[in-house]
């Protein structure tokens, strides 16, 4: 027990003292120390309570309740007062109300009830904190070397990394907290901080666009808050329960309940950036990109999507099991339709990850074992790879100096290792042998035994679009250009090393992944749905994972006599004729030397961003409005 | 509007005879005024020279000293000039063509001395 | 049954080639009558590929060939895992991952067509990838399984309550087999407006590649036509067998038949069919049959 | 996303009949600029007037182009007899019309068929040229040539066709007609075709007299300036009528093609009815005199040009032609603009481009 | 036996010609004539082809696209020269644009004469091409060249 | 009858006439039809065609060889080609050429191959 606590308390401590920390060395040994630490940690938490599958801590404290009123009051105040200076009203009416909702509840009915259990957990928590500990300390250790590189860029400026280093490791303590919460009080506080780290690291570089996409974040967030403090003050008021564990056992049909779960859902969408509330990830983008990486790819956004696969019983053929379906299968498709359109790596990455947030928060919302359980395994796949391939941008960006997809032409070329892992990273998201694709499988198939056309049609169309993205970078990084400048040996150490590390961490998963199906998803599932089943095994057999290991495994040896030797001559590209003989250009019209250049196709017409948005924001808005009113009315199934 | 307009031609054409000429396989026959290649009746020819002059590739070539008529087939596009203008009407344009060659053929007629008549 | 598969498997890796180049013979063939001309031989394909085999190798990059190579292997293993009464999914799966192969191998060479090739075969894929699912939930939902073994033996016909989604397969298999009206990003034919797409920068021995691993791949295709009609019978097999035939010579007959269409209409068209025939076919399986 | 895809496109390439060059700057498929570019062809053939006589140029003339070069020995020879003041006998003027209307069929089927082709329609090509062959049949029996047929000469025609050969040839014709109908109908009416051409390439009626467009391509807008209307030949007696279409798209352009065939087998046929019986040549003395002459005569691709300048002497100072195609590209230029890469190649084809005689 | 002999493909390229050989050419590919029956195909790109038809002479323009298409054929390949402008420059010989035949800037295996060369003098000249072609090929693999 | 086509007039107008005519016949809705050089004895003859309605309007100028003349291309924008193509085989400079090459229409083996000396002898 006291070890998830060192876990909370832990980074919240290195953080106060990163805040004091000036000097750039010592700051790099705190910084890798404690992370270390952290990763150190979660491990044994995770060896610690594998076995014994679900714990619960009971651990009481009024001080401790009153001192995170206290914060989450403060924390208000500085919204409000950031919304008023930056003439963000919005910001901070919705500020103003979750703070008298909570400060209401707080005082009429939460010391009423009697919680049993503050802290829990369980094998789907464990995954959480491998997750975070694991990723989110490499992150901090990346961050170093990319943050010298930022204060480089941005010369002229106040050192503010303290600041950002603070808010990396409040923001890892926060996350601990979410995933070993059982007092829903509690989940609502730390849910509050990682929303607040967010904001704060996206107007981190307080150019006017960040400050506007920050603001855009905390509205849309708050929206999230509001709904989970009514979910709580629905369920307390009503059932006087605020416990998870409670609510899972409770009826799911029970118009309340419903609702309570229904507003649930939407704190989930909000956080997990689905659609109609996804363009604040969108304007997320502009922060340093290890933040991108963390909060916006592989744990905060998790959250959501976390509570809304913990929330899975309480999901299947009923109306906010259908709203949230509908919502997440519609973001898979449109997001990733959407991504078709961009240009911009973190863009797209961000747009993929939305995707990727609608197909997990869909598997959850199915409510059977193979839909979690499928939901589960994207949920790890998709941060692990995803954090890299973010790293990854981030690390191409500070030398070849643009994040635009279009000039990582020949990236191969230029920056080998980099795109090695880049390529293992793109193909991970979409490829076979990889893990997000065996995940999506089981998603598919566990779509079709639910019988939804709707996730369907979803599934079958985003899988095609999503080649299409997907695709057409991994081409633009395979060009082989001729006479191009290795750019690499400037990339800090501390890069390699993490970007190393969780490369070997995606293809470690793939390989691992049936014993993390076996030993943990199982465990866990069985647990909630009481079904003694190994999905895995049910749904594929033992021969496919083999042949996909074998594949996977043959991925890593065909290469090697192939890029030895070849014997072959190498000759220049056909260029119509009229090839300068460098294979760069060519003499074109009117006696010039033209430069050939290659560009994506971007389907502006079709798939361009604007488009796609408003559709997503009409339809799950409409889909939403109807469920809520569908859940008032009393209609529950 | 509609689709499969050719299908017709198509299917039915797939039962009919190819309508290939199966050259080399079956010779061709010439047509009467296939333009092929030049011959000279040397007999005839004076060496004046004409031919060559109205040339328009620079085919012929006519050495009065050495008394050789040449002609370059590789040049000769079988206009038909010199046929026309020659005045003693000892070319002729035969119908079977110059066959492909890996070297650029000239053939070099010998003009045999003349027993002149009357003049 | 395990030999069985077995065999089945090393069947398909010895005979699919042979089978692949006769059909491919027989559709320059067919396709030379049509046009009223005599033709190539039928095992035309066979000297092709062996000439290309004998040439000089030339490439454009030294990774090139890696990515054609797996591009056929991986072909290769698509049709084992499917001829091995494997998991349809993992078949489409694997197929796309041959595919994208391709794709990278095309993107690699960094030249102006093949690019434009790649991007064209990518859009393909976008084009038919959802069919081509809809298709194998449609067997999925029809016959309880995923299985090529257990729909072989499955004892109602397939093609009963899928005739939608037959017929939409059908539609999509003109983009697999590169026929007009879809021969965007790659064709047989040398007046294409983007030289040869993809295989621009193949030469020799790679481009040999991929013509057989086209071969491979049409067989895999005509058996998945095939697995519309198996009922465990007999005549459900000699009936499979005659309708992939039939099939494959109609997409001969639609490639004479036909203009290579703007590529716009590929993606629009193909995705309409998908949700006509085969989200509308799915609907009712789910909820009629 | 300011990038473009910028790709060379020529003069090699499989989907160009002939050597010509397109700096293609695209965004998708979508082509924001083509810079042409021209010269692969130049022979500076004109200049030949220097060193052969104006006799002998006819010869080097025809094969401006050996698609319509039938038209060439013609126009040349029409400017040249201008020139000298020559009246044609009026048996060669009328064999001269029908030639010149077989080389049209000829010229619009190898068009077709290309345009097939382009579209990716090889069966269809394949038989468009097969029908062709017919007419390459009948040059071969009549002429002696396939595609040069080296039959015009300054003053006449080198030799008579006889009554049954003409009539043959309007049997043949006949024959063909059913086929042909059939054929073309693809054109006209196939789905997939029209995808391919309706709307694509559109050139408004102002465009073409801006920019001077001529031939098919201008009456595809409805523009006449069909040189069939002009005396040369006998197509006034034949009361020829030009076609016109009005939509100014490819399919329009392509339109205006396929019914110029049939109205070509109408004129060839009506002219064998009329034609007089007669001498086909004069014998031509002297040489060309001081002065210049102006020819123009309607080939398949449009109005061609001719100029001569005479010196006295039996060569003549100038001769110059301004091929359809010379005339044709500015619009090339416009129309390439905004459409898409796999319509490059049909908007090539339709104001069907004949890079020979543009470059001479 | 090499496979090249049975299965040729071909690339056309149009240098400086009137257009009339290379109808011819293409008539050649056409049901009358079908050149398909020997296999041929016609490629239109260089990297896939063994025998470059080449029509029409060579001038400045044109020299360095007729090289580098010639380049990059892979070996074995041969050269076959059609019409008359190709061989030697025909009429267009004295042109001052015109640098000559296409033997100027690449070697010529085989010169196919006709002005327009006859489809059946392309076909007697692919034919011939192909015993060359069967030569080369068996001089490229005694180098050693490659392993079948 | 005595010839079988109409007999063109050409029309010797002044250099200083060109402009003039050129707008004229640009907004009387003519068309360019082609543009001509003679060159002899370092004179250079331009004939200018312009039609509409099948009626051809020919103008002749001439211009010594080295005169920079101006473009027509302002009325005609079609004219570039012809201007462009008499640039590279005569060697006459035209000012004011909306779509200029500058000598890189045609690549030749000989600068301006048809450019004739003053005095030299034609045959
Ligand atoms: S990429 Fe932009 S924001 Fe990031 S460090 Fe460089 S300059 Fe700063
Ligand atoms: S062939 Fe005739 S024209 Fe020629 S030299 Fe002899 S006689 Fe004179
Ligand atoms: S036929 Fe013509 S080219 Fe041949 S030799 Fe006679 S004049 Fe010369
Ligand atoms: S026959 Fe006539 S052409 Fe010949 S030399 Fe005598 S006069 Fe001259
Ligand atoms: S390559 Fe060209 S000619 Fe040959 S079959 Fe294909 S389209 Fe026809
Ligand atoms: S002349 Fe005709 S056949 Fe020859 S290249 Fe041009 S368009 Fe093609
Ligand atoms: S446009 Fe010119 S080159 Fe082309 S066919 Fe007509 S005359 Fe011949
Ligand atoms: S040889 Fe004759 S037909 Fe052939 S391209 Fe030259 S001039 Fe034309």
């Amino acid at each position: 027990m006291y070890s998830v606590f060192f876990l909370l308390l832990f980074p919240a401590l290195m953080a106060v003292l990163l805040l004091l920390v000036k000097n750039d060395k010592l700051r790099g040994v705190i910084v890798i120390s404690g992370a270390i630490v952290i990763m150190a940690a979660s491990v044994y938490v995770a060896l610690e309570f594998l076995k014994d599958g679900t714990t619960y801590f009971n651990f009481e404290s009024e001080m401790l309740d009153w001192f995170m009123l206290a914060v989450e009051l403060i924390l208000c105040a500085a919204v409000i007062y950031l919304g008023m200076k930056y003439k963000k009203y919005l910001a901070s009416i919705l500020s103003l109300v979750q703070a008298v909702f909570l400060v209401w509840f707080e005082i009429t009915y939460a010391h009423e009830i009697n919680v049993l259990n503050n802290l829990y957990i369980d094998q789907f928590s464990i995954i959480m904190i491998l997750i975070i500990g694991v990723i989110g300390s490499l992150i901090c250790i990346y961050s170093l070397g990319y943050m010298r590189d930022f204060q480089e860029h941005h010369v002229s400026e106040k050192d503010r990394r303290p600041w950002f280093f603070f808010l990396m490791f409040i923001f890892l303590s926060a996350m601990f907290g979410i995933v070993t919460s059982n007092n829903l009080m509690w989940f609502f506080f730390f849910w509050e901080v990682t929303t607040l780290c967010s904001f704060a690291l996206i107007g981190f570089t307080k150019t006017e666009e960040a400050v506007k996409n920050s603001f855009k974040q905390i509205i849309l967030n708050l929206v999230g808050g509001i709904a989970l403090i009514l979910a709580i003050i629905v369920l307390g008021t009503q059932y006087d329960v605020m416990e998870f564990d409670v609510l899972l056992r409770m009826d799911s049909n029970a118009m309340y309940v419903m609702l309570a779960v229904g507003l649930f859902s939407i704190a989930g969408i909000t956080k997990a950036a689905l659609m109609p509330f996804h363009s604040w990830l969108l304007g997320a983008m502009v922060a340093p990109t290890p933040t991108s990486a963390l909060l916006h790819s592989s744990t905060m956004v998790k959250a959501g999507v976390f509570l809304i696969l913990k929330l899975s019983p309480m999901y299947g053929n009923n109306v906010v099991g259908y709203m949230v379906m509908c919502i997440g299968g519609l973001t898979f498709l449109l997001a990733s339709m959407a991504a078709i359109s961009q240009s911009n790596a973190k863009r797209v990455l961000a747009y993929s990850t939305i995707a990727n947030l609608g197909l997990i928060a869909a598997c959850g919302a199915v409510g059977t074992y193979e839909a979690l359980w499928a939901g589960m395994m994207i949920l790890i796949f998709h941060a692990v790879t995803k954090s890299m391939l973010f790293l990854c941008v981030g690390t191409a960006e500070h030398h070849i100096g643009s994040r635009d997809i279009e000039d990582m032409d020949g990236l191969f070329s230029r920056m080998p290792k980099l795109s090695a892992l880049m390529i293992i990273g793109i193909s991970g998201m979409f490829l076979a042998p990889f893990g997000m694709l065996i995940s999506k499988w089981a998603a598919m198939i566990s779509f079709v035994n639910s019988e939804n056309l709707v996730l369907i049609t979803c599934i079958c169309f985003g899988s095609a679009v999503t080649i299409f993205y997907w695709g057409k970078w991994l081409g633009k990084m395979v060009a082989v250009v001729a006479n191009s400048k290795d750019v690499e040996e400037s990339v800090h150490k501390e890069e390699w090393v993490v970007l190393g590390l969780l490369a070997t961490l995606v293809i470690a998963i793939c390989f691992s992944f049936p014993f993390i199906s076996s030993e943990i998803l199982s465990p866990y599932l069985l647990s909630v749905f009481g079904q003694p089943v190994n999905p895995i095994f049910a749904t594929f057999g033992i021969a496919y994972v083999c042949v996909l290991l074998g594949m996977l495994a043959l991925l890593v040896v065909v290469p090697i006599p192939f890029f030895n030797k070849t014997k072959k001559k190498v000759r220049n590209n056909y260029m119509c004729g009229v090839n300068n003989g460098d294979n760069q250009s060519y003499s074109g019209s009117m006696g010039m030397s033209v430069n050939v250049s290659m560009r994506n196709w971007y389907m502006e017409d079709w798939f361009g961003e604007d488009r796609i948005n408003k559709i997503g924001l009409v339809l799950t808005t409409a889909i939403i409005i109807v469920a809520f009113v569908l859940i008032l009315g009393g209609v529950t199934s | 509007m509609g689709s499969f307009k050719i299908g017709g031609i198509v299917l039915s054409s797939a039962f009919k005879r190819p309508s290939t000429r199966l050259y080399p396989t079956v010779p061709r026959k010439w047509q009467d005024n296939t333009r092929g290649h030049v011959e000279i009746d040397p007999e005839q020819c004076i060496l004046c020279g004409i031919c060559s002059k109205k040339c328009p590739a620079d085919a012929l070539t006519v050495d009065k000293a050495a008394r050789t008529w040449t002609i370059d087939r590789m040049s000769c596009v079988q206009c038909r000039s010199c046929v026309e203008s020659c005045p003693k009407q000892c070319l002729v344009m035969k119908n079977e063509y110059t066959s492909p060659n890996v070297k650029k053929v000239i053939d070099t007629v010998n003009i045999p001395e003349k027993v002149k008549k009357e003049e | 049954m395990n030999v069985l598969y077995l065999v089945s498997m090393i069947g398909y890796i010895v005979l699919a080639p042979i089978f692949g180049l006769v059909l491919a013979g027989l559709d320059r063939k067919v396709s030379a009558r049509m046009q009223r001309r005599v033709g190539p031989p039928v095992v035309q394909p066979y000297y092709d590929v062996r000439k290309l085999m004998e040439k000089d190798q030339v490439t454009v990059n030294k990774v090139q060939d890696f990515y054609v190579f797996c591009f056929l292997l991986f072909i290769v293993i698509t049709g084992c895992i499917f001829f091995a009464g494997g998991d349809l999914l993992l078949v489409v799966f694997t197929l796309t991952l041959a595919n994208v192969f391709l794709v990278l191998a095309a993107y690699s060479s960094n030249s102006p067509y093949s690019q434009v090739g790649a991007e064209r075969e990518l859009y393909q894929m976008m084009a038919y990838e959802p069919m081509v699912l809809l298709t194998m939930i449609g067997f999925y939902l029809a016959v309880g399984s995923f299985n090529v073994s257990d729909i072989l033996n499955g004892d109602k016909m397939p093609i009963v309550t899928m005739v939608g989604i037959f017929v939409g397969f059908l539609f999509i298999l003109t983009i697999k087999f590169r026929k007009s009206p879809f021969d965007l990003s790659m064709s047989h034919h040398a007046h294409q407006d983007i030289v040869k797409g993809v295989t621009t920068e193949f030469s020799g021995r790679t481009l040999a590649y991929v013509e057989i691993a086209h071969w491979y791949e049409n067989i895999m295709l005509l058996g998945i036509v095939f697995l519309f009609f198996c009922n465990g019978t007999w005549w459900g097999y000699v009936i499979g067998v005659v309708v992939a035939a039939v099939s494959f010579f109609l997409e001969t007959f639609i490639d004479n038949s036909f203009a290579r269409m703007k590529w716009q209409v590929a993606l629009k068209s193909s995705w309409v069919v998908s949700i006509l025939f085969g989200l509308i076919n799915v609907a009712l399986l789910i909820w009629v049959f | 996303m300011g990038k473009r895809t910028i790709v060379p496109f020529g003069p090699q390439h499989p989907a160009l009949p002939e050597p010509i060059h397109l700096d293609l700057e695209l965004e998708d498929e979508k082509v924001i600029r083509a810079v042409p570019s021209i010269g692969y062809v130049h022979r500076g053939l004109e200049k030949l007037v220097e060193q052969n006589d104006y006799q002998i140029m006819c010869y080097v003339m025809e094969r401006v182009c050996g698609i319509c070069s039938f038209g060439h020995s013609w126009g040349y020879a029409a400017a040249v007899e201008g020139l000298m003041d020559i009246e044609v006998p009026e048996r060669a003027e009328h064999l001269r019309t029908i030639f010149h209307e077989l080389s049209r069929i000829h010229s619009h089927l190898l068009w077709l068929g290309l345009l097939a082709d382009a579209m990716g329609f090889e069966s269809l090509f394949m038989h468009c040229w097969r029908l062709r062959e017919s007419i390459l049949d009948i040059f071969e029996k009549s002429t002696g040539g396939r595609v040069i047929l080296s039959f015009t000469k300054i003053g006449g025609q080198f030799k008579d066709i006889p009554k049954e050969s003409l009539a043959e040839i309007v049997i043949i014709l006949e024959n063909m007609r059913k086929e042909l109908l059939v054929v073309t109908n693809v054109f006209l009416d196939d789905t997939s075709v029209k995808n391919r051409m309706c709307g694509v390439g559109k050139l408004s009626k102002e465009d073409i007299m801006k920019l001077g467009a001529i031939g098919p391509t201008a009456r595809g807008s409805g523009v006449n300036n069909d040189a069939r209307c002009l005396d040369l030949g006998k197509y006034k007696e034949l009361g020829f009528k030009p076609i016109l279409e009005t939509d100014g798209d490819c399919y329009a352009r392509c339109k205006v093609r396929v019914r110029e065939i049939f109205q070509s087998i109408d004129i060839i046929i009506k002219d064998v009815e009329n034609i007089p019986e007669g001498p086909v040549n004069i014998p031509v003395k002297g040489m060309p005199p001081m002065g210049d002459f102006i020819a123009r005569i309607e080939q398949p691709r449009g109005e061609a040009f001719y100029y001569v300048k005479g010196n006295g002497t039996k060569y003549l100072d100038r001769a110059r032609v301004r091929t359809p195609t010379n005339a044709n590209i500015p619009i090339l230029v416009k129309v390439l603009q905004g459409c898409y890469l796999n319509d490059v190649t049909m908007m090539v084809m339709t104001i069907d481009p004949c890079i020979s005689c543009t470059e001479r | 036996m090499s496979y090249s002999t049975k299965s040729p493909w071909i690339i056309h390229y149009d240098g400086s010609s009137c257009n009339g050989c290379d109808i011819e050419v293409l008539a050649c590919l056409t049901p009358m004539y079908d050149l398909e029956r020997f296999g041929i195909v016609n490629t239109g790109n260089p990297k896939h082809a063994d025998i470059l038809l080449i029509t029409g002479s060579i001038n400045e323009q044109n020299r360095d696209v007729v090289k580098q298409i010639y380049e990059q054929m892979p070996e074995p390949k041969v050269v076959v020269a059609i019409g008359i402008c190709a061989t030697s420059g025909g009429v267009f010989k004295k042109c001052y644009n015109i640098l000559g035949g296409v033997d100027k800037v690449i070697p010529v295996d085989i010169y196919v004469p006709g002005c327009a060369a006859r489809p059946e003098a392309i076909i007697d000249g692919v034919v011939k091409a192909l015993r060359i072609l069967e030569e080369k090929s068996k001089a490229l693999h005694n180098k050693g060249g490659k392993v079948q | 009858m005595t010839r079988s086509h109409e007999v063109q007039e050409i029309t010797e107008i002044s250099y200083s006439d060109l402009l003039v005519k050129a707008k004229e016949l640009a907004e009387g809705g003519y068309r360019a039809v082609q543009i001509c050089a003679t060159s002899k004895d370092g004179k250079t003859e331009m004939l200018y065609s312009f039609d509409k309605d099948f009626k051809m309007i020919n103008y002749r100028v001439n211009v010594p060889s080295e005169m920079r003349v101006s473009s027509i291309t302002g009325f005609f924008w079609s004219a570039f080609i012809f201007e462009n193509e008499v640039h590279d085989l005569f060697g006459i400079e035209f000012t004011d050429l909306v779509l200029d090459y500058k000598g890189n229409f045609f690549k030749l083996s000989s600068k301006t191959p048809w450019k004739t000396e003053a005095k030299k002898e034609v045959q």
